[in-house]
């Protein structure tokens, strides 16, 4: 059963030092006021999955939270290269970073293995392409009728899963909508789920019988945050903050710039703060 | 007919290689100009598919990301990415798959991952997100990529994805049964691979681009069709629509830089 | 791109002799309508298959019509067994039937690997069961990485599949709601799609993004038939004729009855005949 | 406390199993009214799974088929079946799953298969449907079955799922890792495994149940445990909603029978 609770208590209570964790949402709801409360609580050590890590692994690997990272796409969807991640990767400021890479087909079947109890994912892929040769994780598999040699990799199983949704009734259970990505997947296979929403409702009312939910039973910690997927975007809510992935590209050059931005938006703010943002963000498009 | 810059022609001379029962997927960037001039102009009923799941997506301006908004709004169905992968890309469902990189080599093999060594990288780039799969499972790959001496190297560092691997019938030796990379299209030519060899092969050089000034922008000695022919111009209606796309993207886009 | 026809024409142009055919619909939503026109176009040497054959197979199959049936579960729902084919398996009437008997998990993960373009499904299966040592098509696959022996039957690639649904639009865009079974997987796996629908709408107007929509270009031919699937039933058109379920039992107790009932209601019927039981069904039930 | 029947009985004695906070695969028949009478009872909660794709169904009245629209439209969410087996059954998502059959030996193993051999039966029974992996993927299995020689046999024609197989750690040397069947409840008693031989073992007889009934309608010797109790007797409240579920039921269906 979810837990209906803060975001302080759902992060402390779900996710520790030296977890694997998975932060999903594709460009769509990414969680990103529940990545920074981790950064708040100094959890570190973590060993973080994602397809595209985005802003929210630049930070937390900046932040030197990270030893290890399980992507397909590393890049600041729409502007560039994540530079806090190349730094990382490159010249191992702050801290030396493992990498375990793969393409997009292989982790979102990962994760759809990890989520159907599988011990690996079976799939069609790597033809031809160089990630089998540097990742050892990227085996085959003979199929017994056709003999045709098929990929294989390991599933995907968080400790946690963490994402961000639309809604959820006082059951605890959760709606997302829209461009659903990895979401129902990544929380399927985890150990454990924490969810933020942007409301949670009495009740969802007569929905379309083949949307989206999580059951509340498939959730552990669930806790409101309006705004928590800002500078990403909820479908319904608000817009993806594109200035902000712009911004970006600019502070995450410098280590110093970094360093200072993250005190100020992240170490010094709270939760709230993602209201606050997509407070402005409509008044300043209204 | 107005004049037009390089990345234009490149752009529309993609969209051109595009029929109206195209299930194209599509990439950010030069990919999604061109999908959407192409259904804009002479493809109206193309389907356009982006990898965050928007199955037959009609965006009225270019997204900034392949996960943005309005190509689930304006989308027939919107499909999770594990669906994405498994039953429309790896199902075969895709006619054209359009890709790009930072390396190319003349058998459009691409390289989007490191440059230098993997495990000690010069240059560590974003990676293949769905590359390998889309050069695989994709019945047909179209490449845009601007020429450079960086670029359009002879041996590219690292194979993200596979195009006609060392030529010939290498594909079919690994036991790959689509066609691969069948055009690439620059800001100066477009390609078309050698029916034997599977050499990417100038086969029209856009308007008062010459042979010299390819070869100048490639690291290896370009092949030339026997009769290279000049990329048709672009019309007015070309120009117009995707002049007319890019402003109204650029004053979306601006828009809401505006309101942060 | 959907060819918008009629029923006769799509069965014509796409069910031959000798045709591996999968009519889909779990319970919810099951092409009576067109088997019976398979039926009345004197469609021969059939390999059909379905999760729960159903009555639908039970009359293909006491017609004569069908060499092999794969299948999981033949039972008449909620009534007892299937007779006629039971009679075919046990005393070879009308002619001998060849079976590859799979359980739901497996026939439903295989429908899922044809949709996704594999050769075989690799699935958690058949532990201890007998149903392998007497399928050939069930074999294994030894997990790379855990050394977990999975069970791995072959991918279901019919070259027909049949459905029926909701609604379509002008484009031939094809919308299914409810209960939605193995469908979407089933016409993905398949060479050719035929649908039937309850209504053709101009436009579907504003959908829910994640609705399931079979994409026109999927679709190979579409005909409207209101009714089509009774005595199965359309989610927010009319429901589960349950008496004829029950009737059923009785009708395929005896071969003459049988051959009496399919020449009255299926032989000497036309499409339009189920427009005509619905009508029936909303009528007595007002 | 009113008289009741022998099913009665067995219905109550499987719904009294269950709890609250338990995610029930439930077949038609027996299961089906035992998981809803624990819904409409001690367990208001509990998570009831129709392998047709509905998840957290309360149905107000007991469906004939498993794909009933009403489970559709009481439920939390409707997911395809592929899913279903996929994400919620092999995804170890299921506590307790129900099975029945047409003949069970000691270790809870089933057939529902044939009788007599696979390719030349005496009887073609449906099938195992979702038993198979239902026994091996559901945390633990409850049966329900009416007791007779015919169904209570020394050994089963068929493994259509496979329980405690001979027993003992068979089933962790099959590398199955749920606990298998765990409950037997019948129209006379209810059975327990032996925590070490598995063998199903009768743990309480029914009000005025003897133990030479219960061995007359079995086809092993019986194994009895050191303390036999008596199965409470159904409460007033127990029957009264079992009872005004079933009229709801007949009537819900006897009335769209007449409607046809």
């Amino acid at each position: 059963m979810a837990a209906i609770t803060t975001l302080k208590d759902a992060i402390r209570d779900n996710v520790n030092s030296g977890d694997t964790v998975a932060f999903e949402g594709f460009t769509h709801l990414i969680p990103f006021a529940a990545a920074h409360e981790v950064i708040r609580q100094g959890i570190t050590d973590l060993t973080l999955i994602r397809m595209t890590p985005d802003v929210i692994y630049d930070q937390l690997i900046g932040m030197g939270r990270v030893k290890k990272v399980v992507f397909s796409y590393a890049g600041n969807p729409g502007v560039g290269l994540l530079r806090r991640m190349r730094d990382a990767v490159e010249n191992q400021w702050p801290r030396a970073l493992e990498m375990e890479e793969h393409s997009h087909s292989a982790m979102a079947q990962a994760y759809e293995a990890g989520a159907s109890g599988l011990p690996c994912a079976v799939f069609r892929g790597y033809l031809g392409a160089d990630l089998k040769r540097v990742n050892p994780n990227i085996k085959s598999v003979t199929c017994p009728f056709t003999g045709e040699v098929l990929a294989a990799v390991p599933s995907l199983r968080p400790d946690v899963t963490v994402i961000h949704a639309q809604k959820a009734n006082r059951k605890g259970d959760v709606l997302i909508e829209g461009i659903i990505g990895v979401q129902k997947e990544a929380a399927l296979a985890a150990r454990r789920v924490v969810v933020t929403v942007e409301e949670i409702v009495d009740d969802f009312g007569d929905l379309h019988p083949n949307l989206c939910i999580l059951p509340n039973w498939t959730v552990t910690a669930l806790a409101q945050v309006p705004g928590g997927a800002t500078p990403s975007y909820a479908h319904g809510y608000y817009d993806r903050d594109n200035s902000a992935y712009l911004e970006w590209d600019k502070v995450s050059a410098d280590r110093d710039l970094f360093t200072t931005w993250m005190q100020e938006n992240v170490l010094d703010a709270t939760p709230d703060t993602f209201a606050d943002r997509i407070a402005r963000l409509k008044e300043t498009a209204a | 007919m107005s004049s037009f810059s390089a990345t234009e022609m490149m752009t529309i001379a993609a969209a051109r290689a595009l029929k109206n029962d195209d299930v194209v997927f599509v990439g950010i960037g030069a990919p999604s100009a061109a999908c959407n001039l192409a259904r804009l102009t002479h493809a109206p009923d193309i389907t356009l598919i982006y990898e965050s799941g928007t199955i037959g997506t009609k965006p009225d301006v270019l997204p900034l990301s392949i996960g943005d908004g309005e190509l689930c709004e304006t989308a027939v169905t919107t499909v999770s990415v594990p669906e994405m992968f498994r039953y429309w890309l790896q199902g075969g469902r895709i006619s054209v798959g359009f890709l790009g990189g930072a390396q190319i080599d003349r058998f459009g093999n691409i390289n989007t991952t490191v440059i230098g060594d993997y495990h000690t990288p010069k240059i560590r780039l974003p990676g293949g997100g769905g590359a390998p799969e889309i050069a695989s499972s994709c019945q047909k790959v179209f490449i845009t990529m601007k020429q450079s001496l960086r670029g359009f190297v002879d041996k590219i560092d690292f194979y993200t994805s596979f195009g006609h691997g060392e030529g010939g019938d290498h594909r079919k030796r690994l036991g790959i049964t689509t066609q691969g990379p069948m055009l690439l299209v620059t800001d100066l030519a477009v390609w078309e691979p050698d029916p034997i060899s599977k050499e990417f092969t100038v086969t029209s050089l856009h308007p008062g681009v010459t042979r010299d000034a390819v070869q100048a922008t490639v690291g290896w000695t370009v092949a030339f069709a026997d009769s290279v022919t000049e990329t048709p111009p672009p019309t007015t209606e070309e120009l117009d629509v995707l002049r007319a796309l890019h402003a109204r993207t650029d004053a979306a886009h601006g828009k809401k830089e505006k309101a942060a």
